[in-house]
């Protein structure tokens, strides 16, 4: 059987790409930031696993006011990087598991959360930053990838309880999956910033760091945040941590009470408008 | 109006929802236009133009051509469709968050470094923080009363 | 504020509507069915709401096998009518009702339905077959239409319980909308029918008239009943079924015990490939 | 192979579901492309031209040809899909539905007005109703040995 191995958190910042795409992470301004991946780098190495569920949402890319899904699972063989308008990320062609997101999206839409199943889809920065950032510049990504869009972008967006209970409906249906096949998931985006009027480029490090500290110990509390609260403190794009819920509801102390073990944690401000934050989650 | 909405006591925060969408719908439908090559070349070559294509209100159409964000969020568009303007013009998104507050691209990078806009102040319309209306614009140049677009 | 008055519950045959717009329904092919439906025009025209809530499915007609949602709300100010490859039906344009739809899209998304919200379709057979047929031939639909549509092209649809739960939810909703409008909801599509294969034709009058006893007595205990179920017993098609378990679970008598009136029923076979049923239910 | 599938005995029918629709998928996509009038006439102009615009495997392409549309939903086609086809064909749902049996248009017709096809024996693979495997195909043509595209 399929087993959620380990889940990994980060924000995906645009600028983060450019950085690393333009050559620049060396520079004073991007180096400590990179710094803080390089364990993550390494561990990725070590402990590669067969699938990557990544949950991010689309920055109205695949997805523009005429349709607008809450949930959306890709399944399709392969998605090719979006242009976002600055044209396309010089990045691998990211290759999906349909079977694997086919089971997972039968498993869950029998569970109760409706999902939108998505053959084609472009995926933008939220899902290829992180990417970049756990993998660097490799000619292929170390495995198959299951996007996972979630809508941030036009209230309502889906509550925090909600994108929890999703997690561990996730975790069942891999744990159902014929196959002895190691899967992380993947949470991304945040933490706090603001992009838009006079409030833009607010960052709120101490919120920013409960957060985190709640997310490894007590997330079933963190998960009945109202969005009210990730707005006005975390800044209007700081509502993206919603879905760091996703891949902590599916890991196993959920279910089993045993603590995930931290294998790596990171803050940093700023990348561009952004605080950066980054941990990675293990089944123990 | 009929939709509750319980966020709109934050200072200088738009929240994206229902009537902002249909509002800002053509606006932001425009934006999306802009994520293919051969339609920003045509919108570089002649804006007007290419926005009286779109159902667009003349309101939104000029605060495109002054790429003044601020406006464009408040006739309904949504930072993520509008980023694709200033990525049209080459802008990074710092460069767009930070022509809606007042200050020069220089003020607004260097109160990024120093670790962002504080919280304090910044919660609750009324309070005294730096995002509240009575604050605008930010910045010498905002203060000195110059507008800049992104 | 606003509350749901009445819900109504047709078949939605793609021939039923070749049959209205060539001017075949005095053939003796078609006289008995749309007799069926004299009564209904006349209860409309005196009971006309201010919005009806059409729930329908989409035959691979604004979603291909690109996207496909689970449920999807039509929220935009018009939808027009789709070509499906005999171009498009000489029927009126369906007017939405934006605002309602986005007040009942906030209302149910709060509540745990992972909704798709759409800003441009346009609508086919499943929706506009059941307005011909309650209407006939109008310049203008009577009021506007909020276009519900339900996956029940590609498997796992959503179960009959979970549909049944919508309906409530929809209903709750519809009840804190404050303005003082009269609505309908409709659950269309089934009853039995096959369309493809060797077991094609297939209908179970059997069947299908216990399910409409128990629609109309014990809703909840139908909702139970598993998809399986319909494709066996009321054919591949059948399945198009449970969409009316939406309709039924917003009645009141789910919530206060009074049970609803029985305004019409009407049973017909064949339209086409299909059984044809129908039913009018009031809140009392 | 990893999804649970309880719909497997049901006879002479198919449950669309990710597999099949992974396997049909290009098959379905070109059905979608018939919506358009313009599509159609080219279609219709020249079928094979047509069809290998699109990735779709040889048999697939036969199968669309030949009007066999047991064949297509084998290789992954769903009847809302394949019923384009029939459409630019000028065909009814019921034309095309009675063409899966095997039934002389007229049979199936008359079938159909006589209450359908009977539950009966239909229910579960290995039964004895009409629509077993081993009653295939129906309808005198069919037991003739003659096949009738849609
Ligand atoms: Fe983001
Ligand atoms: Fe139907």
């Amino acid at each position: 059987m399929a087993r959620i191995t380990a889940s990994v958190y980060t924000s995906h910042v645009p600028a983060i790409g450019a950085a690393i795409d333009l050559g620049k992470t060396g520079e004073p301004y991007w180096q400590p930031l990179f710094a803080g991946y390089d364990k993550s780098k390494q561990w990725l190495k070590d402990n590669t696993p067969d699938v990557i569920f990544l949950v991010y949402n689309d920055h109205a890319t695949a997805f523009s006011l005429d349709i607008i899904p809450t949930f959306a699972i890709g399944c399709a063989a392969e998605f090719q990087p979006a242009d976002e308008g600055w044209g396309p990320r010089p990045v691998p062609v990211v290759k999906g598991h349909p079977e694997l997101a086919a089971h997972i999206a039968q498993s869950v839409i029998q569970d109760d959360f409706d999902l939108t199943i998505v053959n084609k889809m472009a995926v933008d920065h939220g899902l290829t930053v992180p990417l970049s950032l756990m993998c660097g510049q490799p000619r292929e990504w170390p495995c198959p990838v299951i996007p996972f869009a979630v809508n941030v972008v036009q209230y309502p967006v889906p509550s925090g309880r909600r994108c929890f209970n999703l997690g561990r409906a996730i975790r069942k249906a891999v744990a159902s999956y014929d196959r002895p096949l190691k899967v992380q998931i993947w949470g991304t985006g945040g933490m706090s910033h603001q992009l838009q009027g006079p409030r833009a480029g607010l960052i709120n490090r101490e919120w920013d760091t409960a957060f985190l500290d709640q997310l490894i110990a007590d997330p079933a509390t963190l998960a009945q945040k109202p969005h009210i609260d990730y707005v006005r403190e975390a800044g209007s794009e700081g509502i993206e941590l919603v879905m760091w819920l996703i891949a902590r509801g599916a890991m196993n102390d959920e279910f089993d009470k045993r603590a995930p073990r931290v294998a790596h944690r990171f803050y940093h401000v700023p990348a561009s408008n952004t605080a950066v934050g980054h941990l990675i989650l293990e089944n123990t | 109006m009929s939709l509750d909405k319980p966020y709109q006591d934050v200072p200088g925060t738009t929240i994206f929802d229902a009537d902002e969408s249909r509002k800002g719908y053509h606006l932001n439908q425009f934006c999306v236009s802009l994520m293919r090559p051969e339609n920003r070349a045509r919108f570089k070559a002649d804006e007007r133009a290419y926005l009286d294509e779109w159902p667009m209100s003349e309101e939104q159409k000029l605060a495109v051509m002054a790429r003044d964000l601020n406006r464009c969020i408040a006739l309904g568009g949504n930072i993520y469709f509008l980023a694709r303007i200033g990525a049209t013009d080459g802008k990074s998104f710092q460069q767009m968050a930070g022509s809606m507050t007042g200050m020069s691209e220089e003020e607004y990078r260097d109160m990024m470094i120093r670790g962002g806009r504080s919280i304090e102040g910044n919660r609750y319309i009324g309070e005294d923080g730096d995002a509240q209306a009575h604050r605008q614009p930010q910045g010498k140049r905002g203060q000195a009363g110059t507008k800049e677009g992104c």
